[in-house]
């Protein structure tokens, strides 16, 4: 064995003082300096989970479709027809915040390999993004790394990016937040999973050379970031999104073929993570010899190739026939394909550099014996300043100032199109993009079925933040209401729970209870988790980003002629809601109205009302599917009146308006209501559908067996929104090709600025 | 006086250079066994106005270091020369 | 009849062409891995879109000098056909099938949105189910769809009819507004001297099914069948 | 002995940079006003083994004429030195 520790080089690789003692004890003996670097990586928060995985242990897992859960590269879920869905988020936040091109491109490798790995063809990307406010400098810089990051990597790749979402806000300006969500498509027999079986068989590496890109990158990303992180240049790892394609077409050859018997991306932690984690799965060992490596760089040692980042690499475990017919598939899309190693039964990783012994560790100590941590948990100071939301303090606009509040909740850049975004990524490749990003969740046709995926990510973090546990309900309501607003039904959900430092007890508060919120909406809503991804430490000088609990949502359509979109269809029919808008001072709670018009982020946000949520589900589901329904789009940033809006920007010709009066709502006689709450308050559990009216006693009867209060409020119009009070008399009137333009230009203007 | 300055930037070394490596991927195909290493990089020739070569070189720097390369993972080198009258490429 | 989709390592929209040949327009059509030589069975050639070798030093620079280029030399001098589509007509370009190149985007951004292209030229066997002069509206999804020529080569491909579609907004008129890339003259597709290879940016297999948002590139791969079957091309 | 090859690359005068364009903009934004025009073309580093410098040249040139350079819109210019060992950017 080679190199003895220095005495802090522990603290240097990010462990913590007792964590390396309790290494000793376990290893018997002081670990020398390269099973240092291993430990050091895979005990990283990043890939141990240690502030969390007694938390994540609370969130519902099982389900009828559930096939894969939580535990391997990403979950699994069936979708019938013998098919089945590989779905996951991942962030790729800290090293986005350095280099935000590179960061954002790499996060797409990582999560695509990680479906890859389940053995299914990935068909679809997904991007949810945190930034500053538009008009700082630094935000846009990031905002632009970010966005052509993804085009650029996603593009190359052929893997439609069909939707995502964006928030700016103050407290992402430090730290952004990038998490990109993945899908992918398999028939049930070609599932393969991450595990190293059968000794004797052989180790393989495929893709990419090993260089010394990205050392320590997880533990890094396991860090807050301070002003030396720009000096951390040896963490930047550079995309190539050619050798990922290539890497995906061999890859599912070679598993088509049956080469494969176990199969892992390498991301964090690179062949450390990847052998340790393959081996432990399966109860196995592994020898490998780092001189067979691939290297792209001369004299790199059994630390720096354990530790290498390198994108573009999956580890293969192959039975030894095999391994020709896996080299001749490398060889045919002209990639490295190496034999670095085997499979025994010693239960340890051992690493062999020129017949020297470097490393030999128990791969259950690497793997799963980091320590497990449950901090302190304090309810954060703050909450109980931004809890009292007094209603006198939010001074209630005239109707006449309401249309300029209406143009500018449009032009805010998070509720304004996203297409300066959106128009960059290739949304339509493989031909399967039904509706694609723009107006709500994607939906994604199956070929040679009637079937239909959809897709969504969502999460209020300003909601989080001022209730977490009524936020991280509402992410998961959010996700289940754009996926049934299309008619399908919710069927799983991935998720990736962005916060600050778990050490510090408020954060940990926060995390806390975002998790049981989630837990609380899957159970409700019969979304189990599958899967997903924890990144911590967010913060900068002490400045946490919003709690930001992103929920990717996987939804099935069974017949996607049928399905349902948010714009109007025919002038004439008739406008509900379905379930309840409060229209009370706390419905304001948190809103993008009381921010950009009161500039207040304040307010204590009503919990979901998950049963309502799912009788709504249950309502536009059965609707879909007997055609009832024109339209259907749910509240979300900017209420009622933003959601309509959005219903006449997305509709057909000749229905682009609205007239509607929410008495229908409540407003007589209940003192509470106020006109800016019912228009633009935010926690409501409710979806805004139009029918004909020949219809409507069916939507009524429908609503009816599933507990779901429906209150028809106007008319699909020519080309106004127009709102009319209890007494009939027209208040406030806005012609589309205004909201249309305020909604189309904002982004770009606020970007602009 | 006018000056030329032309601002070459590269990947920092030790950064992977994935262009570059496809580019001699390619001119291994078409024959030419003899190349060792491909990097590409930027050239940018800016033509501006400074009294002297010296604040020309300063103005560039400073160019070079706030917008053209990216000090993560870029390094660059400037060369100024004063600009000839006609004389363009 | 038989159709063959060229797949480039890094083609990424061969599985699109080869759906909407097959399955959409329903006739004979195989995938040609890019190291085959001999393209004999075939009567078109479709070069898909996608990032052939990467692109990373041009597009289809790098594609230019795969096996199966030469063997499409031969094959368009017996006037078979062959439709490039985004890579594919940055290949034509970059291997001389067609004149021009492809400069990077105006706008400096990949672009993926829906354009109005209009028919200039429907004696073409790429166009003919197309009525002359009309628009219609397919995708576009690429970085470097900015074409050049040189000012004589330009008016020399307006002159004999060569420049087939053309970015035009919803009335037809070739405006500033209407062309997402800077191309000169807001060329959006040309063809061959001999008139049987077109090189096109937009999508026609995006949108032949209705599904998918609208069904007009349909007539491109039926307009083929159809001159195919009338054996015009075999005869000149 | 080995040789490092420059080919730097450029879009012929009289064709639209616009990259080079929107890098002058962001230099105007940012102050610099006496920038009259910027370009932006690609330094290609290739190091490699040849006879001699003449040798080493000639292929860069073929190099450059067939693959690196688009004859259409790109001009291009080739520099050889010899290369010192060790010596890397
Ligand atoms: N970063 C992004 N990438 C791709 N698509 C996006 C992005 N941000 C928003 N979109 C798309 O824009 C539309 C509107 O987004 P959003 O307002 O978040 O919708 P919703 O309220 O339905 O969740 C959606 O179709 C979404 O997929
Ligand atoms: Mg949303």
């Amino acid at each position: 064995m080679t190199g003895i520790p220095e005495t802090a080089s522990w603290r240097e690789m990010g462990l913590k003082d007792k964590e390396y003692e309790l290494i000793k004890e376990r290893l018997g003996r002081e670990p020398n300096y390269t099973e240092l670097g291993m430990f050091a990586v895979l005990w990283s928060e990043h890939c141990a989970y240690k502030h969390s995985k007694h938390l994540l242990r609370t969130l519902p897992t099982k389900g009828a479709r559930v096939l894969v859960g939580p535990g391997e590269n990403a979950g699994v879920v069936d979708i019938g027809d013998n098919l089945a869905c590989a779905f996951k988020i991942e962030s790729h936040n800290h090293p986005s915040a350095v280099e935000p091109y590179q960061g954002a491109a790499t996060g797409i490798g990582g999560i695509v390999r990680d479906i890859l790995a389940m053995g299914a063809r990935p068909v679809v990307l997904l991007d949810s993004l945190r930034f500053g406010p538009p008009d700082d400098p630094r935000s846009r810089f990031l905002f632009g790394g970010v966005v052509s990051g993804i085009a650029g990597y996603g593009n190359c790749l052929g893997i439609p990016t069909v939707g995502g979402e964006v928030f700016f806000a103050r407290p992402y300006a430090l730290n952004p937040l990038v998490n990109v969500f993945c899908g992918g498509i398999m028939k049930h027999e070609d599932l393969h999973k991450g595990q190293a079986y059968g000794v004797g068989n052989v180790v393989m590496v495929v893709g990419h050379s090993t260089g010394r890109d990205g050392i320590h990158g997880c533990t890094f990303a396991s860090d807050v970031l301070d002003e030396d992180s720009e000096s951390k240049r040896p963490n930047v790892q550079v995309g190539d999104p050619f050798m990922e394609k290539l890497l995906i077409e061999a890859c599912l050859e070679m598993m088509a073929r049956g080469a494969v018997v176990g199969i892992q991306d390498m991301g964090a932690a690179g062949i450390t993570s990847s052998c340790a984690e393959t081996a432990a799965r399966a109860g196995t060992g592994l020898v490998i010899d780092v001189g067979k490596v691939p290297m792209r760089e001369e004299g790199m040692n059994a630390y720096e190739v354990m530790l290498s980042e390198s994108q573009e690499r999956m580890l293969l475990i192959v039975s030894p026939q095999k391994v020709h017919e896996v080299k001749s598939i490398g060889a045919k899309w002209g990639l490295n394909v190496a034999e670095i190693g085997r499979v025994t039964d010693s239960g340890k990783l051992q690493v062999f550099h020129d017949g020297v012994e470097e490393a030999s560790i128990p791969v259950s100590l690497l793997a799963m014996g980091s320590p497990e941590y449950t901090p302190e948990a304090r309810e954060p100071e703050y909450l109980r300043e931004t809890r009292e939301l007094d209603s006198g303090s939010v001074r209630a606009p005239e109707f006449p100032e309401m249309k300029d509040i209406l143009l500018k909740l449009l032009g805010s850049p998070n509720i304004a199109s996203k297409e300066p975004i959106f128009r960059q990524y290739d949304h339509m490749v493989r031909t399967d993009t039904v509706e694609g990003p723009g107006q709500g969740a994607a939906v994604v046709r199956v070929k040679g079925t009637k079937k239909g995926l959809v897709f969504t990510t969502d999460c209020n973090g300003r909601l989080v933040y001022l209730n977490p546990k009524g936020g991280a309900a509402w992410a998961v309501t959010e996700a289940a209401l754009n996926v049934a607003v299309t008619g399908a039904k919710p069927l799983a959900i991935t998720n990736c729970l962005n916060f600050g430092s778990p050490e510090n007890p408020e954060i940990y508060w926060q995390l806390k209870e975002a998790v049981q919120g989630m837990a609380e909406a899957c159970q409700a809503l019969d979304t189990p988790v599958t899967g997903g991804n924890v990144s911590l430490y967010n913060e900068t000088e002490g400045e946490a980003v919003y709690p930001t609990p992103i929920v990717g949502m996987l939804g099935l359509c069974e017949d996607i002629e049928k399905r349902i979109t948010p714009g109007f269809k025919r002038s004439g029919d008739v406008v509900a809601v379905l379930g309840k808008v409060w229209g009370d001072t706390r419905s304001l709670s948190g809103s993008e109205y009381l921010e950009v018009v009161h500039g207040m982020v304040a307010g204590d946000p009503r919990e979901p009302d998950l049963n309502l949520a799912r009788g709504i589900i249950e309502v536009l589901t059965e609707g879909a599917r007997d055609g009832l329904f024109g339209s259907a789009q749910d509240l979300s940033e900017g209420g009622l009146l933003v959601a309509l809006a959005e219903s006449c920007i997305h509709a057909e010709d000749g229905a682009t308006g609205c007239v509607v009066s929410p008495k229908a709502l409540g407003c007589g006689g209940r003192e509470d209501v106020r006109a800016d709450a019912m228009l633009f308050g935010e926690s409501n559990t409710a979806v805004v559908v139009s029918f004909p009216e020949d219809v409507d006693e069916q939507v009524a009867a429908l609503c009816r067996r599933h507990g779901v209060p429906l209150s028809v409020i106007g008319r699909v119009d020519e080309s106004v929104v127009a709102v009319e009070t209890c007494g009939g008399q027209r208040v406030l009137e806005v012609p589309i090709a205004e909201i249309a333009g305020a909604y189309a230009r904002g982004l770009e203007t606020a970007l602009k600025r | 006086m006018k000056f030329r300055g032309t601002v070459t930037i590269w990947l920092k070394e030790g950064i992977f250079d994935p262009q570059g490596a496809a580019v001699k991927g390619s001119l291994e195909t078409m024959g030419f066994r003899e190349v060792e290493k491909v990097r590409i990089g930027k050239s940018i020739v800016i033509s501006l106005e400074a009294q002297g070569v010296e604040e020309a070189g300063k103005m560039l720097e400073e160019m070079a270091g706030k917008l053209l390369a990216n000090p993560v993972t870029e390094a660059y080198r400037i060369d100024v020369e004063e600009e000839k009258a006609g004389a363009d490429r | 009849m038989r159709f063959g989709v060229v797949v480039f390592p890094g083609s990424n929209c061969d599985t699109d062409a080869y759906h909407a040949i097959k399955d959409v327009a329903g006739v004979q059509c195989e995938h040609v891995w890019h190291t085959t030589t001999d393209l004999s069975g075939f009567d078109a050639i479709v070069l898909p879109g996608g990032f052939s070798y990467g692109d990373y030093l041009r597009c289809g620079a790098l594609a230019r000098f795969s096996p199966v280029m030469e063997s499409l030399y031969g094959f368009v001098e017996k006037g078979r056909l062959v439709i490039g589509i985004c890579n594919g007509f940055q290949v034509l370009l970059e291997a001389g099938l067609l004149p021009g190149a492809m400069l990077a985007n105006d706008v400096l951004e990949f672009r993926c949105q829906w354009v109005n292209l209009k028919v200039e030229n429907n004696k073409t066997p790429f166009t003919l189910l197309y009525d002359p002069g009309e628009v219609i509206r397919f995708p576009i999804a690429h970085g470097e769809g900015n074409y050049y020529a040189e000012p004589d080569v330009l008016d020399e491909l307006e002159r004999t009819g060569r420049v087939v579609l053309r970015y035009v907004d919803g009335s037809g008129r070739p405006t500033r507004e209407a062309n997402p890339n800077g191309a000169a003259r807001n060329i959006a597709g040309i063809i061959n001297e001999k008139g049987n290879v077109l090189g096109l940016m937009p999508h026609p297999e995006r949108c032949a099914e209705s599904i998918l948002g609208g069904e007009d590139g349909r007539r491109v791969f039926l307009s083929m069948i159809k001159s195919l079957e009338s054996g015009a091309l075999a005869s000149r």
